[in-house]
C-alpha cells in the first residue's frame, strides 16, 4: 500500500510540477503570475480530445498540432493583449486581473464551444493498466511521470544556455536594461508567453486522458500547481519540480493514511503556511516586499 | 449659478434613468417582471426549440393557463438534461391531449445552477410568479432549501430528488415524481447475499443524496452480516481519487458499492485503472453519457438497481425487456428530437410532469392545490416509466418495483436474466475473480 | 480649487439619487421576489465596500474574500440555534470573528509581494471552503437551517420589506463609516501604504499595523454581509462559499470604481442584475464578466464614477463653467 | 544631536560603509559630501532606519536609535527626503503634507469613526499646518493638484514640505539640488537657511560642491565608504586629500 501510495504520489507531484512549471516560466521571464494557465491546460486538453478522439489522428501527431496550436495562441495572447495593456501603463495587480479575466474568457469560449458535458480523451495505449512493482497503473500516468522530467530539463537547458532563454531572463529583471544590451524585449515576451503556453499543451495533452475532458480540469489542477511553484521558489524552474513533488507526496499520503476527504485540505493548509512562513519558498527565490 | 443647477438636473435626471433603466424597470409589478422575464426568457432560449402549447412569454405566469414552474439545475454541466427535460415535459403534455382542463399549459423554468442557495431564490421566484403548481430539481440539497418555501406558500409540488430522507410525513403540498434511491438498498443487499458476498467496499460521493444514501445502507449491511472492509468518500472537484483507489483495492473487496451522483463515473473508470475488475454497484442508474465518459472497457460490470435506465437504441431496450411505458416513451423522444435520452432524469421528468397534469385533470381545477395534491395521492392505477405508480401504500412514495440492470459488453442487461443464463459464470473467466 | 469642487459635488448628487431610490423603491414594488433580490443587493454592496477599503485604498488584493463571508455565515447560524442569542447581537459578533479572521490572515500575509497576497488568499480561501465542507457537524452538504433575520424578536423575513429596509440601515451605516474612516488619519495611512510603502515608514506610518487594519475593516464588512445573507436565506449550504465566487467582490469593485464610496453600490446594483439575467447561461456569463475586467482595466480604470466625473467634467466644460485646469483623470493609470 | 560611531555597513563582503563616525551637532547645518557610490546614502539609511548596521551605533539626543525602525525614528523627530522622489503620486499635493501630519495627528479608529469633536479638532489643526509648511516651501496655491502633475524642482519641494510637517528635530536631506537648475539652487538654499532658523538641525548630502560649501556649518567628506575629512567648509576645500581625492587634483 506504502508503495502504491508513493509511486502515485510521485506522479501527481510531477503532474503538479509540470503544471508549476508553467507559472513559474512567465513569472521570471515576465514577473506576471499568469490565472489563466488553468485555462490554458483545459483549452489544450480540449484541443487534444478534438485532434485524437474526435479525429483520430494518431496521438504523436495530435501532440503536436496541440503544441504549435498552442504557442501560436500563446505569443498571440502576449502581443495582442498583455503587451498593449503594458503600453497602456497598466501593471502590477492590474496586469493579474487581466488574466483572471482572460482565463474566465477562454472557460466561457470553452463551454460554448465543446458544450459543457465531460468528454473522453481515448487512452493512448492499448492496456488499460500496468503492474509496476507492485501497484496497478494506467500507462498514461507513467508517461506523465517522464513527459514532465524531459520538459523540466528542457525549459531549464533554454532557459539557462541559450542565447534567448538568457534573454528572457534579462527582460523579466530590467526590460530597459534589457533593451539597452539588444535584446528584442517584445519578441522575447511574446516567446515567454509561447513557452508557458507549450508547457501548458503538455499538460493538457497529458491530463486528458487520466481524467477526462472537463471544463473543470485545468482549474481544479492548477490550483495545486500554483502551490508547487511557490513551495519550490516562484520562478526557480527546479523549484516548480521538487514543490511539486513533496506537495504530491504528502497529498497522497495524508490521502492514504489520514482521512482522503483531508487531503485537498491539508494540501491547501501548506500552501497557505508555505506563504506564510517562508514566501521565498525552498530556493529562496524573492518573493517580499522590500517592507 | 443658474448652469449650475441646470447642469445637475441633467446628471441627476441620467443618473435615475441609468439606473431605472439597467434595474430593469424597478417600478410597477407588470415591468417588474420584464427583469425577471429577462431570466426565463434566456432559460428558455438555452432549452433549444419551442416550448410546451401556450407560446407568448416564457418567463411569466399567464391568466388562464395553468403555469408550472420549473426549478432545475439545467446549465453548464447539466445543460443537456435541461434540454431532455424540456422535451419530456412536451410528450408528457402532448400525452395529456394538449390541454389540461381546458387550459393551456405553461411552463416557467429557473435554473438552480448547482447552488442550493439559488433554489431559495428560484422558489421565491416561482412564488412570486405566483404559479399553479412546481416540478423540482433532481438534486436532493435544491429540494431540501426550496421545498418549505413552497410548502409555506401553498403550492403543490413534484420533486425528482431521489434521496430517501426528502419525504417526511409534515409534507402536505409536495411529492415525489422519482423512485426512492433506499429502496433499492434491500434488493442490493440481497444480491450480495445471493453471490455469496462477505467483503464490501463503499464510495459515496459528498453531497446531500450520497450521504443520505449511505446513512441508510451502512444498518443494512451490518443487519446482513457483509463486513465493511473500506469506506472512501471524495468530492467533485477532486477529480483525482488515486488515493481512494488504491485503499479500496488494497482491502481486497468483493464488491464496490458506489453511491455518487457526478463523481462517481470518473471513480469508477480510476478504480478500473488501479487493477479493480470485480462487480460495482451503482446506486444511480448507469446511463449512456458515463459510458460515453469512460469508455465500453471500464464499464462492464457495473451493476444498478433502478426503475429504469437509458439505452443505446430502442432493439437494445426492447432485448433488455424494458418497460412498455419506458419503449413508447423512447419512440416519441427519437420521433421528437432523433436521439435517445442520455440520463435517466429525463424519464423522472416525464413521470413527475404526467402525474402532476393527471392530478390536475382528476382534481378538475388547475388552480386548487389542496385538490390537486388529494387527487394525486389517490392515484394508484396508473403506469408510468417508473412502473406501476401506487401513492396509497402509505409511504406516500409512488414508485415500488425496480428492477436490476447489468451493463455488460455494450449495453445493461437485466441481471436476472444474465444470471439465468451463466453470465456470472462467463464473468469470473473474464476476470479471473472467483467471486 | 475647482478640481476638488466637482469630486464633492458629484458625490453630493450621486448621493441623492441614490437615496431617493433607495427610500421609495419598496413602495414602487410588491413583487416579494423583487425586494428579496434587492435586499441581497444591500448585502452586495456592504461587501463590496469591504473589499474597496482593502484593494481600492490599502492596495491589497484578495481572491479569498469568500472564506470571511463564509465564516461570518457559519458563525451567526451556530450562534443563533446553539448559544441562542438575539439575530442582531450574533450578527455583529460573527462579523468581529470574521474581522479577527482576517486580521489573522494579514499578520504574517500582508508584506507579500501582490502576487503571492494574492496566492495567499486562493490558498486560504480554499482551506475554509474545505474545512466547512469536511466538518459534519455543520451538514455542509445538506445546509443548516438558520434563524430567520429578526430585531427584538419581529420576524423581519415574512414581509421582504421590512428586511429591505433592514439592510438598507445597515448599508447607510456600512458606507458611512467608510466615509469617516476614508477621511480621516486612517485611510490616508492606507493610502499611503498603497503608494510608497517606503516612504509611508518614512512619514512616521507603522505600515504592518495599517494593513493589518485595513484587512481587518475588510473582513468585518464582508463577514457582515456573510451573517446576514445567512439569515436572509435562512440557509448556509457550502457550495455557496467555494473560493471562486470571491472575483465577484473583485468585479463588483473593478466595474463600479475603486477608491470611491459609490463605486462599489453601483458596481453591486449591476453586478447582481447581470447575475440573474445571465443566471443559466453560465457560459455567456463568464465571458460577460471576463470580458468586463479586461475592457474595465484598459479604457475605463476609475470604472463607473471616473466615467460619471468624466461625464460632469465634460458638461462642465461645454457649458463654460469656468473648470480651467485638465480634467483629472482618475484611477491608476496616471501614477 | 545625532552620533553615529563607526558605523560598517556591509552588503556580502563588500562594505559600504567602512567604519565612519560622524557627529550632527544641534541647531547647524552638517554637509557630507562626497563622489556618487562613496557610501553617503547608504550611511544616510542607516540614521533613517531603512538600512540595518552591521556594526557601530547610533545615538539620537543620548538615546541608542541603531537598527530602529523607520516610522519609530520619525516619531521620535528623524524625518528624511529621498534621492529619487517618493512622493505619493495618485494623492494631492495636500494629502502628502498630510501624510507627514501622520504621526503628529492624536485620534484613535473610533474617534475617527464617530467623527468626534476631538478628531475634528485635530484635523483642523493638521490642515493648518500642513498649509503653513507648504507655504513656506511655495506650494499652497497648487494644494488640490494631484503630486504626480507637479514639475519635477516642485516635487522635491513637497517632499521637504512633507519632512517638515512631520515637526522634526532633525531634518535629513538627500540630494535635494539634484536635477536643480541654478535659480532653483539659490530657492533652495534659503529655504535650508530659513528651515535651520527654525532651530531645525539639518544633515545634507550632496555631490554639488557650491551647494554644500556656502550653507554647511560643518562638512564631512567620504570616499568608497572611507570618512576622508572633516571640518568648516573652507578647511576642507584646502585639505589635498580631498582634492586629489574628489576634486580631481586640478
Amino acid at each position: 500500500m506504502l508503495k502504491s501510495l508513493i509511486i502515485v504520489g510521485l506522479i501527481m507531484g510531477s503532474i503538479y510540477g509540470l503544471i508549476g512549471l508553467g507559472y513559474s516560466v512567465i513569472y521570471r521571464a515576465s514577473g506576471i503570475m499568469n490565472l489563466a494557465q488553468g485555462e490554458l491546460i483545459t483549452l489544450s486538453a480540449f484541443l487534444g480530445y478534438t485532434f485524437f478522439g474526435v479525429c483520430g489522428l494518431p496521438y504523436g501527431v495530435a501532440l503536436i498540432l496541440t503544441v504549435v496550436i498552442m504557442f501560436v495562441l500563446g505569443v498571440m495572447i502576449q502581443k495582442g493583449l498583455v503587451s498593449r495593456y503594458q503600453k497602456r501603463g497598466v501593471t502590477g495587480v492590474y496586469m493579474l486581473l487581466i488574466t483572471f479575466g482572460l482565463s474566465r474568457v477562454i472557460n466561457g469560449g470553452e463551454a460554448l464551444i465543446f458544450g459543457s458535458n465531460a468528454k473522453r480523451f481515448p487512452s493512448i495505449f492499448n492496456v488499460s493498466t500496468v503492474n509496476i512493482m507492485g501497484a496497478h497503473l494506467q500507462p498514461e500516468r507513467i508517461m506523465c511521470l517522464f513527459l514532465a522530467l524531459i520538459s523540466m530539463l528542457l525549459v531549464h537547458l533554454f532557459m539557462t544556455r541559450t542565447k534567448t532563454g538568457i534573454g528572457m531572463q534579462a527582460c523579466a529583471m530590467h526590460s530597459k536594461a534589457a533593451e539597452a544590451c539588444g535584446i528584442d524585449v517584445v519578441k522575447s515576451n511574446g516567446l515567454t508567453w509561447g513557452l508557458a503556453s507549450v508547457v501548458a499543451a503538455m499538460c493538457g495533452m497529458m491530463l486528458g486522458p487520466i481524467y477526462g475532458v472537463t471544463l473543470m480540469l485545468g482549474a481544479n489542477l492548477s490550483q495545486m500547481g500554483f502551490a508547487s511553484s511557490v513551495a519550490g521558489g516562484m520562478g526557480n524552474i527546479y523549484g516548480a519540480m521538487v514543490g511539486g513533488i513533496i506537495i504530491g507526496l504528502i497529498e497522497s499520503l495524508v490521502g492514504g493514511y489520514v482521512n482522503s476527504t483531508w487531503k485537498s485540505m491539508i494540501a491547501y493548509l501548506i500552501l497557505f503556511l508555505i506563504l506564510a512562513v517562508r514566501p521565498t519558498g525552498l530556493f529562496n527565490e524573492q518573493a517580499v516586499r522590500d517592507v | 449659478m443658474r448652469q449650475k443647477r441646470m447642469l445637475a438636473l441633467v446628471l441627476a435626471l441620467a443618473m435615475m434613468f441609468s439606473l431605472t433603466a439597467c434595474s430593469g424597470g424597478g417600478d410597477g409589478e407588470t415591468t417588474a417582471a420584464g427583469g425577471t422575464e429577462a431570466a426565463g426568457e434566456t432559460t428558455a432560449a438555452a432549452g433549444g426549440e419551442t416550448q410546451a402549447a401556450a407560446e407568448g412569454e416564457e418567463g411569466s405566469a399567464q391568466e388562464g393557463a395553468f403555469n408550472i414552474g420549473v426549478y432545475q439545475w439545467m446549465s453548464g454541466n447539466a445543460a443537456s438534461i435541461g434540454e431532455e427535460m424540456k422535451v419530456a415535459f412536451e410528450i408528457a403534455v402532448e400525452d395529456m391531449g394538449g390541454t389540461v382542463n381546458g387550459e393551456e399549459v405553461n411552463f416557467i423554468y429557473y435554473d438552480t445552477t448547482n447552488n442550493p442557495e439559488t433554489a431559495v431564490t428560484a422558489a421565491q421566484y416561482l412564488i412570486g410568479q405566483n404559479v399553479d403548481a412546481v416540478i423540482g430539481s433532481f438534486q436532493s440539497s435544491d429540494v431540501v432549501a426550496a421545498l418549505p418555501y413552497l410548502e409555506d406558500a401553498g403550492i403543490v409540488n413534484v420533486f425528482m430528488g431521489t434521496s430517501g430522507s426528502l419525504v417526511t410525513d409534515d409534507q402536505k403540498y409536495s411529492v415525489r415524481g422519482a423512485f426512492n434511491a433506499d429502496y433499492s438498498i434491500p434488493q442490493f443487499v440481497a444480491t450480495m447475499q445471493e453471490l455469496q458476498y462477505e467483503n464490501v467496499a463503499v464510495f459515496y460521493g459528498q453531497d446531500e443524496a450520497s450521504i443520505a444514501n449511505w446513512g441508510a445502507m451502512e444498518p443494512a449491511l451490518e443487519e446482513a452480516g457483509l463486513n465493511v472492509v473500506a469506506v472512501e468518500t471524495g468530492s467533485e472537484s477532486d477529480t483525482d481519487y488515486s488515493a481512494q483507489c488504491l485503499k479500496i483495492v488494497d482491502s481486497n473487496p468483493d464488491v464496490v458499492y458506489v453511491v455518487c451522483s457526478g463523481a462517481g463515473v470518473n471513480f469508477v473508470k480510476q478504480l478500473r485503472e488501479y487493477g479493480y475488475n470485480g462487480i460495482v454497484m451503482n446506486k444511480d442508474e448507469w446511463m449512456t453519457s458515463h459510458v460515453d465518459q469512460i469508455g465500453e472497457a471500464n464499464s462492464q460490470y457495473v451493476m444498478g438497481c433502478v426503475a429504469y435506465t437509458t439505452y443505446k437504441s430502442i432493439e437494445a431496450a426492447e432485448e433488455a425487456g424494458a418497460r412498455p411505458e419506458v419503449i413508447t416513451f423512447l419512440e416519441k423522444f427519437q420521433e421528437k428530437t432523433g436521439t435517445l435520452p442520455t440520463v435517466g432524469i429525463t424519464y423522472r421528468c416525464y413521470d413527475s410532469c404526467y402525474l402532476m397534469l393527471e392530478a390536475a385533470k382528476r382534481a378538475g381545477t388547475n388552480h386548487d392545490a389542496d385538490a390537486i395534491i388529494e387527487a394525486m395521492l389517490g392515484i394508484n392505477d396508473i403506469s408510468l416509466c417508473m412502473g406501476p405508480v401506487d401513492f396509497t401504500q402509505g409511504d406516500r412514495e409512488p414508485c415500488h418495483e425496480f428492477m436490476r440492470t447489468i451493463y455488460v459488453d455494450e449495453g445493461s442487461k437485466n441481471f436476472d436474466s444474465w444470471l439465468t443464463n451463466g453470465g456470472y459464470d462467463a464473468y469470473k473467466s473474464a476476470t479471473g475473480r472467483e467471486k | 480649487m475647482k478640481g476638488n469642487m466637482t469630486v464633492k459635488k458629484l458625490n453630493r448628487i450621486i448621493l441623492l439619487v441614490l437615496g431617493v431610490i433607495a427610500v421609495i423603491l419598496p413602495l414602487l414594488i410588491t413583487n416579494s421576489y423583487r425586494l428579496y433580490f434587492f435586499s441581497f443587493v444591500g448585502i452586495y454592496v456592504v461587501a463590496a465596500s469591504g473589499l474597496d477599503i482593502l484593494f481600492g485604498y490599502a492596495g491589497m488584493i484578495s481572491f479569498g474574500h469568500i472564506a470571511y463571508y463564509a465564516i461570518g455565515a457559519y458563525v451567526t447560524t451556530l450562534l443563533t440555534s446553539y448559544a441562542g442569542l438575539p439575530v442582531m447581537a450574533s450578527i455583529l459578533i460573527a462579523a468581529a470573528v470574521a474581522a479577527a479572521a482576517g486580521a489573522l490572515v494579514a499578520l504574517p500575509c500582508s508584506k507579500l509581494k501582490f502576487q503571492f497576497l494574492a496566492l495567499a488568499s486562493i490558498a486560504f480561501a480554499n482551506f475554509i471552503y474545505q474545512l466547512i465542507c469536511n466538518i459534519e457537524f455543520l451538514q455542509p452538504y445538506r445546509g443548516m437551517k438558520v434563524e430567520p433575520l429578526s430585531i427584538f424578536g419581529v420576524n423581519l423575513n415574512s414581509d421582504y420589506r421590512y428586511t429591505y429596509y433592514f439592510i438598507l440601515v445597515w448599508v447607510v451605516i456600512a458606507l458611512l463609516a467608510k466615509h469617516m474612516i476614508v477621511k480621516s488619519k486612517i485611510g490616508r495611512a492606507f493610502m499611503a501604504c498603497r503608494d510608497n510603502t517606503r516612504s509611508a515608514d518614512g512619514m512616521g506610518i507603522n505600515v504592518r499595523k495599517y494593513k493589518v487594519m485595513a484587512f481587518a475593516i475588510s473582513t468585518f464588512y464582508v463577514g457582515f454581509a456573510g451573517a446576514c445573507a445567512a439569515h436572509l436565506n435562512e440557509l448556509v449550504v457550502c457550495n455557496t462559499y467555494v473560493q471562486a465566487n470571491s472575483f465577484n467582490y473583485v468585479i463588483m469593485c473593478i466595474f463600479g470604481g475603486v477608491n470611491t464610496i459609490f463605486g462599489p453600490v453601483i458596481g453591486a446594483v449591476v453586478f447582481q442584475f447581470i447575475n440573474e439575467a445571465l443566471a443559466s447561461a453560465t457560459a455567456w456569463r463568464d465571458i460577460i464578466f471576463g470580458g468586463i475586467v479586461m475592457l474595465f482595466i484598459a479604457f475605463l480604470p476609475g470604472g463607473c464614477m471616473s466615467a460619471l466625473r468624466g461625464l460632469e467634467e465634460k458638461l462642465a466644460a461645454r457649458f463654460s463653467l469656468g473648470k480651467k485646469e485638465a480634467a483629472s483623470k482618475g484611477g491608476k493609470k496616471d501614477d | 544631536m545625532i552620533k553615529a560611531e563607526n558605523i560598517l555597513v556591509q552588503f556580502g563582503g563588500i562594505s559600504a560603509v567602512n567604519h565612519v563616525s560622524i557627529e550632527v551637532r544641534k541647531g547647524r547645518i552638517t554637509g557630507l559630501i562626497g563622489p556618487n557610490g562613496a557610501g553617503k546614502t547608504t550611511f544616510f539609511n542607516c540614521i533613517s532606519g531603512v538600512q540595518n548596521v552591521t556594526e557601530g551605533k547610533i545615538y539620537y539626543e543620548g538615546k541608542d536609535i541603531t537598527n530602529g525602525r523607520g516610522f519609530q525614528l520619525c516619531e521620535a523627530g528623524i524625518a528624511r527626503t529621498y534621492q529619487n522622489i517618493n512622493l505619493f503620486h495618485s494623492l494631492s499635493v495636500l494629502d502628502n503634507a498630510l501624510i507627514g501630519k501622520h504621526c503628529r495627528t492624536h485620534y484613535g479608529f473610533f474617534a475617527a469613526l464617530f467623527g468626534t469633536p476631538r478628531m475634528r479638532r485635530e484635523e483642523e489643526k493638521a490642515r493648518e499646518d500642513a498649509l503653513e509648511k507648504l507655504k513656506i516651501v511655495g506650494l499652497d496655491h497648487k494644494k488640490d493638484l494631484k503630486a504626480g502633475q507637479l514639475p519635477y524642482g516642485e516635487q522635491r519641494l513637497l517632499e521637504i514640505a512633507r519632512a517638515l510637517c512631520t515637526e522634526p528635530k532633525v531634518l535629513l536631506l538627500d540630494e535635494p539640488a539634484a536635477g536643480m537648475n541654478a535659480t532653483e539652487k539659490v530657492v533652495l538654499n534659503d529655504l535650508i537657511k530659513k528651515i535651520a532658523s527654525m532651530g531645525i538641525t539639518v544633515l545634507v548630502i550632496e555631490h554639488d560642491m557650491d551647494v554644500i560649501m556656502n550653507i554647511s556649518d560643518y562638512v564631512y567628506v567620504m570616499n568608497d565608504g572611507f570618512l576622508l575629512a572633516e571640518g568648516k567648509p573652507e578647511e576642507v576645500q584646502r585639505n589635498p586629500e580631498v582634492i586629489t581625492a574628489y576634486l580631481g587634483g586640478n
